[in-house]
């Protein structure tokens, strides 16, 4: 590295640090990324890579450290003003206004450049093309799906002139021919001489087309080296830090009869889903980012409206029409998005907690305050939930810990099936092996849990058994502890020849 | 945009506006009936008649859009009525008119400031603000209607240009020019971002806060605009002109199809919601429909306009 | 044929005015005319608009009782070049804009005002100390009366000396108590007189000033309806000054239908206001309205 | 004093200004009405407070639940208009204590017809029910003016006994006026049931995030409905308190109470984004607004001045408290 001259650098980041309230996601990360070339970014999830990203662009600001972009030091910047100087992004949330057009959203707050809505809608075309993505330019952003939607985030970040893109996780809920796509065009930006920052959790693809990669872990840079000298193991251990043993408990060991039964869930989105759930089991659900999973288990426990479907609980059918009668059929949900659809986030830890449970703790309609505070009390010490004291305002929690506030939520009632929908999205390490440890307790008392997560080592090595969900259908039934992760990788994409 | 697009697009302009099938449910009823409804005095007189809180609408649609509203119009309309005729005893007309009108762009600067700057609720803050604006009427005037002595001031208001009303000409040029602002320009189609994700339009580089403020402050200036109007045309200023028009004419711009949650609408949605409204004055007028039943039945269809909106929205939600 | 006639109200939702629009629908037809009746619900805006209106509907009669005398000009103007008969009803333009009517039909509000004033004057000859209590901020049956209580032909130059003077917001009874009441508060037993500008507004002040306790104010009102006539008749108010609203529309008709007949009338033409007090009251018959 | 501690107390000076800013402003008006105008502080103007208090708590109390769950209800004027109304005609044909059991009832009718609307068409947000009850409003205006042909009806109208509603009006106990007791009661009622039942903390939920609460098994519409019923009910409680008060009822007498009763519970400090608030809060907003009045009666200030005082005051009061929130 020593032989590099400045000149040769697009951006060079020194020791930045930044700490959100309770967490310390970057601590004096120093990365540079050479002039043309594509340069990877691993680490598990949390580990900051997403926050430096937000900090090179100017959504964050830096708590410390010095970042130099095309010879310019920046010290405070703006979104437009790096978009200005040449830094492009592709952020991991979609990153689109959702009611206008997918010609607009390309050309966002540059309709003036483009000369007018014909202007935008043609060059945007133009883009589009470039990229092989068909969509009309006329669609509403609302109404195409999610690949569909990161083929038009991509199309907005290539349509700056930029020196540096920043791509992250771009290939997430991209099909295989989408990705072959993507690939060429980062061969064809490279050869123009314009980087890219490539943040992926998919280690083939970094080693299929980063020059070098960069691994980090709890906000750390812990290594920086050239793809070619490094082996997949290697980058694994360094990701990781530990033997994987250590990452997830056992699955639970002894599995019953059926304790739920879905037969024939179909809606707009879902075709004909039907499946059994077993007592003490950990059902898992593989699928890209709206492959349809949430819609399954919202369906399941009523929050949407399907129809014609059945739900038989012990062998009899339960009539659910909406989240309350699941709670009384004794299901449990944990929402996938926490600050929507979890919590009240202004209200205390203790009455979030106490949410799901109001009849334990009332007589005629009258809370009685003691009881609740009880069943507050208690859950946060079962689940050592770190907060001052239970009448704090969750929003004041850090992100394991509002989880696990959830998580008590449903504890407190004691639900057979327990439904996670991402229940470790955001949290650190520690927290999470402390929500293994809670599923598997849940499962061996002899309820059953169904668990979606983007991250497949987690519903690989905690499952007993997976499906898998493509466009709306499942695709295949697995053993996660026999099958290999590309068989079940390739059926949850759709992939023809493997099937259950 | 290809020709399938187009279509679609006004197909979804039939189903979304719902203020346009039940003012061809006016026009085609009308046919039936023996009045003077269809003469060309009535209908330009229906849109000379409902001209002000066309203009009022056009600017309400930008906050709207914008995600905002602005509930403080009703005051700033009388407000610039009455300086618009005041400051003419200090000055000449058209200076008068000027300050009125600059006295309604700096209310909506201060409106932008408080909802954009600081962050404070748009609906309670406005509605506070055409509040206080309405007492500085009062105070202007001492309560009393303030008639203008300008002949010229009241031929602004009443006159015409080539048969046609001047209201109704200013109030197509104002539509033309708001139309294309929004539909046209780096500003509109920035109030859509704005309003449709404020967090993504922040980071794909718009400036939020400057953009919005601009939509109060123009808002403000069209109040004044109209109050102004208002004043030439019924040759008076007065506090007391402007008590329900803030929620009629954000009302009409809502049943007109344009979003309060932000970034869907348009200017000719709204204009369509407040002819909606004119019209149905009108043809309640025009079949002698009794005063109280008038009442009731405008209460009816805004709510069943809106119901069917709200209901249509659902279905698409649950659609399954 | 009968001919057509509109009568617009400034508010149908106000009694007074409900009660004309009943009478012109009954009187109508006496006279040769089929009335309709058009509601400007308080709004000045939407006035103007219903006088457009009846343009285009081609009425030859339009007799108008407006919000505004000063903003419903410009209308009546463009009704006047349509060629219609315009008739102003319980209120009359003022200076150069009468020659866009007719002729009007009004009880005098500034005449209103003064008799009031001269009521008020005859009961305290030495003089008092008195309250006034306005009607809705604006309105011009509110300013009128204000204008005639305290001008030269009213309390001015007598020994009657106003304490305090408030108008309320709307016409709205529960405003002219409170501010009754706050009165009370700040000149307590000093008052020896209210001039409140419509009878029902009296009912509240009656009110107030039996929840004080304070017994012997001599209160003013003005209209002559039910309220009124009641109030006077029980004593709890001393005076009112009673609008004859029959009256006033059957003169309309029969003006205009002189007009429409090429004779030529009157411009302004009185309806006198009688006085209600304790001793004439029983004179009269209860007041429809 | 250093700098740092200088901009420390000057902060949290205005920290304690903001916080408790309701208060201190009630206190200067007091304060300042108490010096100018000694009479402020007599017994005489505390019944006057009391009694002028009355119809329009009522009213905010009610409307404190909507804005708490998180929805907004501009019917309220339309509710008066009805009830009061229908109650005052049905003294005559019912009898006083059956004409007061069915205008209550009506304005709850009216209120839960509202949520009924509302939850019919799917609309969720406070700003579609916003136009809703702006229409129904309207609708129940008509409605009053229909059923009144537009007249006004008095208490002599009236041969039956209207000792109860005459009570309410004026009546007294010791130096209590009895408007004031009947809030006093409500409050407490309203006030237990928001802060210890079961249902008040399902409204409280709802307001704070209706997601998040359906999915945790709360039942949101019935919620709706509730806060919509007791937002009607009061009003109708509101309207009789009101037309006791003045001894007649007009078809428009509720004009401007929906303004002044969202006014007085936003500025009590209930934020509009609902799961926030408390009816007591709501008692200080309304004492705002009352005192307001009375004060500036009191000190001789114009009614328009007043007008730009009042508006300028709530504005300032929203701001500031929207800062002590942001
Ligand atoms: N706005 C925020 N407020 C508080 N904490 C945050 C915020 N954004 C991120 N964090 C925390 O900072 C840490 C780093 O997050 P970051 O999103 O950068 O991770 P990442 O490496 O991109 O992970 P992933 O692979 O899941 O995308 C996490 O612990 C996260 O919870
Ligand atoms: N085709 C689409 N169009 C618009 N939004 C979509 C689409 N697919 C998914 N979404 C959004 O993504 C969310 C999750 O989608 P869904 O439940 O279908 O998939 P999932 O497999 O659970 O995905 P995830 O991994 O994001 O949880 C939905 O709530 C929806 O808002
Ligand atoms: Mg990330
Ligand atoms: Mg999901």
């Amino acid at each position: 590295m020593s032989v590099m001259s400045e000149s040769d650098l697009i951006i060079s980041i020194r020791d930045v640090s930044k700490s959100f309230p309770g967490v310390k996601a970057l601590d004096k990360v120093s990365i540079d990324v050479r002039r043309g070339t594509v340069h990877g970014i691993v680490g598990e999830n949390g580990a900051g890579k997403s926050t430096l990203m937000k900090i090179l662009s100017g959504v964050y600001q830096k708590d410390s450290g010095t970042i130099v972009f095309d010879g310019q030091t920046i010290e405070h910047t703006t979104a437009l003003e790096s978009m200005h100087r040449g830094l492009a992004i592709i952020y991991q949330e979609l990153n689109l206004v959702s009611t206008m057009s997918v010609g607009e959203n390309v050309f966002l707050g540059r309709f003036k450049e483009m000369k007018g809505m014909r202007g935008t809608h043609a060059k945007a075309r133009e883009l589009l093309d470039s990229i092989g993505c068909k969509v009309s330019t006329g669609k509403l952003v609302s109404e195409i799906s999610v690949s569909t939607k990161q083929m038009v985030e991509i199309a907005k970040a290539l349509s700056f002139k930029s020196k540096l893109i920043i791509m992250d996780e771009p290939s997430s809920s991209l099909t295989a021919e989408e990705m072959a796509q993507l690939v060429k065009i980062i061969h064809q930006l490279r050869s123009q001489g314009i980087s890219i920052i490539y943040i992926s959790h998919k280690l083939d693809e970094i080693f299929e087309f980063c020059d070098t990669v960069t691994v980090m872990r709890d906000g750390h840079v812990i290594d920086t080296m050239p793809t070619s000298e490094v082996t997949r193991n290697d980058m694994i251990t360094k990701m990781v830090g530990r033997t994987i043993e250590n990452e997830y408990p056992p699955r639970p060991a002894k599995v019953g009869g059926t304790l739920m039964e879905v037969r024939g869930i179909n809606t707009r989105k879902l075709k004909d889903i039907s499946f059994k759930l077993r007592e003490g089991e950990i059902l898992g659900l593989v699928g890209l980012v709206g492959a349809g999973r949430t819609e399954i288990v919202r369906a399941i426990f009523g929050a949407d409206k399907a129809k014609g479907h059945e739900v038989l609980l012990g062998g009899k059918k339960a009539l659910i029409r909406n989240p309350r009668d699941a709670k009384r059929a004794g299901l449990g949900l944990i929402p996938e998005d926490r600050k929507l659809q979890g919590l009240v986030l202004t209200f205390s830890v203790e009455s979030n907690i106490s949410m799901a449970s109001m009849d334990r703790f009332s007589r005629f309609g009258f809370i009685r305050r003691s009881l609740e505070r009880g069943i507050g009390e208690r859950q946060v010490k079962a689940l050592s939930v770190k907060t001052p004291s239970v009448k704090v305002p969750v929003v004041n929690l850090s992100g394991g810990n509002q989880q696990k506030c959830i998580v008590g939520r449903w504890l407190e009632i004691a639900p057979k099936i327990f439904i996670m929908d991402e229940p470790t999205k955001g949290i650190d390490v520690g927290a999470k092996y402390e929500i293994y440890l809670l599923m598997k307790r849940i499962a061996e008392d002899g309820g059953a849990i169904i668990l979606i997560s983007s991250e497949l080592p987690e519903v690989l090595n905690m499952s007993n058994r997976v499906l898998t969900i493509f466009e709306g259908r499942l695709t295949g039934e697995f053993d996660p502890a026999t099958t290999p992760v590309d068989t079940i990788m390739a059926s949850a994409l759709g992939m023809p020849g493997v099937s259950a | 945009m290809d020709r399938t697009t187009r279509s679609s697009a006004l197909f979804g302009i039939l189903t979304r506006q719902k203020a346009l099938p039940f003012i061809i449910i006016m026009l085609v009823g009308m046919l039936f009936t023996k009045t003077g409804f269809y003469t060309p005095y009535n209908l330009l007189d229906m849109l000379n008649s409902s001209s002000i809180l066309l203009i009022l609408s056009f600017g309400v649609t930008l906050t709207i859009i914008a995600g905002g509203c602005d509930l403080s119009i009703g005051g700033i309309l009388v407000v610039s009525g009455v300086l618009s005729i005041k400051l003419q005893s200090v000055m000449p007309m058209w200076p008068a008119i000027f300050c009125a009108i600059v006295f309604g762009v700096v209310v909506g600067f201060v409106n932008g400031f408080l909802v954009v700057h600081q962050r404070t609720e748009a609906f309670i803050i406005t509605l506070g603000m055409g509040l206080l604006l309405t007492g500085v009427a009062q105070q202007l005037t001492d309560a009393h209607p303030l008639p203008s002595s300008n002949p010229d001031f009241m031929m602004i208001g009443n006159g015409y240009l080539l048969g046609v009303p001047n209201l109704v000409i200013i109030t197509i040029v104002c539509f033309i020019i708001f139309a294309w602002l929004m539909r046209y320009t780096q500003f509109g189609r920035n109030l859509y971002a704005i309003g449709g994700d404020y967090e993504v339009a922040r980071y794909s580089g718009i400036n939020v806060i400057r953009t919005k403020w601009l939509a109060f402050v123009i808002s403000g200036g069209t109040a004044a605009l109209a109050g102004f109007l208002l004043s030439s045309k019924l040759n008076t200023g007065s506090a007391i002109y402007g008590d329900l028009t803030a929620l009629v004419v954000n009302c009409g711009v809502v049943v007109g199809g344009t979003s309060f949650a932000g970034g869907i609408g348009g200017i000719p949605q709204s204009a369509l919601g407040l002819l909606a409204f004119g019209m149905l004055d009108n043809v309640m007028n025009m079949l002698n429909i009794t005063s109280y039943y008038q009442i009731l039945l405008k209460g009816t269809v805004i709510v069943a306009i809106i119901w069917l909106d709200c209901f249509a929205q659902k279905r698409k939600r649950e659609l399954v | 044929a009968k001919v057509k006639a509109a009568f617009v109200v400034s508010n149908q939702a106000n009694e007074s005015q409900a009660f004309s629009a009943k009478e012109f629908l009954r009187l109508g037809a006496k006279y040769g005319f089929e009335v309709s009746t058009f509601d400007a619900k308080g709004d000045t805006q939407v006035e103007s608009q219903i006088v457009t209106n009846c343009i285009a509907q081609k009425f030859k009669v339009i007799f108008l009782n407006p919000n505004d005398i000063h903003a419903i000009v410009p209308a009546i103007m463009k009704a006047k070049q349509a060629g219609l008969v315009v008739g102003m009803f319980s209120s009359d333009l003022v200076g150069a804009d009468q020659k866009y009517r007719d002729f009007a039909s009004s009880s005098d509000d500034v005449l209103g005002g003064q008799l009031a004033a001269q009521q008020m004057i005859k009961q305290f000859p030495n003089g008092a100390k008195i309250v006034e209590i306005g009607g809705q901020a604006g309105h011009n049956a509110q300013l009128s009366r204000h204008d005639g209580f305290n001008g030269d032909k009213g309390i001015k130059g007598s020994k009657i000396q106003v304490l305090d003077f408030k108008a309320c917001q709307q016409w709205a009874t529960d405003q002219a108590q409170a501010i009754m009441e706050d009165f009370i508060v700040k000149y307590g037993k000093d008052i020896q007189g209210v001039f409140v500008h419509w009878d029902n507004g009296a009912t509240g002040v009656i009110q107030a000033a039996k929840a004080a306790g304070l017994k012997n104010i001599f209160i003013i009102g003005v209209d002559g309806n039910k309220a009124g006539y009641v109030q006077v008749k029980s004593g709890d108010q001393a005076v009112s000054i009673a609008q004859d609203f029959t009256a006033m529309v059957d003169k309309s008709l029969s003006l205009a239908k002189d007009v429409l007949a090429g004779k030529k009338v009157q411009g302004y033409n009185v309806i006198p206001q009688v006085i209600y007090d304790k001793t004439t009251v029983s004179k009269y018959s209860t007041p429809e309205w | 004093m250093s700098p740092a501690e200088k901009t420390g107390a000057l902060k949290s000076a205005a920290g304690f200004l903001r916080s408790y800013l309701l208060i201190v402003l009630i206190a200067v008006l007091v304060v300042l009405t108490a010096i100018v105008e000694p009479k402020f502080l007599s017994g005489q103007n505390m019944i006057n407070i009391m009694r002028q208090f009355g119809p329009l708590i009522m009213v905010a109390l009610g409307m404190t639940f909507v804005i708490i769950g998180g929805f907004i209800d501009l019917s309220v004027a339309g509710i008066i208009n009805l009830v009061a109304v229908v109650t005052i005609s049905l003294i005559q044909v019912l009898g006083q204590v059956p004409a007061l059991i069915v205008g209550m009832a009506l304005g709850a009718a009216c209120g839960a017809l509202n949520s009924v609307v509302i939850l019919s068409s799917g609309a969720l947000t406070q700003a579609e029910a916003l136009f809703m009850t702006f229409g129904m409003s309207t609708v129940y205006s008509a409605f009053a003016l229909l059923y009144s042909h537009g007249s006004t009806m008095h208490f002599w109208d009236i041969d039956k006994s209207k000792s109860v509603f005459e009570a309410i009006g004026a009546g007294k106990v010791g130096p209590v006026s009895v408007s004031f007791l009947i809030f006093l009661f409500f409050l407490a009622l309203l006030w237990i049931f928001q802060a210890n039942t079961t249902e008040g903390r399902s409204i409280r939920l709802t307001g704070g995030n209706k997601t998040a609460a359906e999915l945790a098994g709360i039942r949101i519409r019935r919620s709706i409905v509730v806060i919509y019923t007791i937002c009607g009910f009061m009003a109708g409680v509101g309207a009789i308190v009101l037309f006791s008060r003045i001894t007649t009822a007009a078809p428009v007498i509720g004009a401007n109470f929906e303004t002044n009763a969202i006014l007085s519970v936003v500025v009590g400090g209930t934020t509009l984004k609902g799961g926030k608030g408390s009816v007591l809060r709501t008692v200080t907003g309304v004492l705002l607004i009352i005192l307001m009045s009375n004060c500036l009666n009191l000190l001789g200030v114009s009614s328009y001045l007043q007008v730009v005082a009042k508006g300028a005051i709530l504005v300032f009061a929203i701001w500031l408290d929207n800062r002590k929130q942001a």
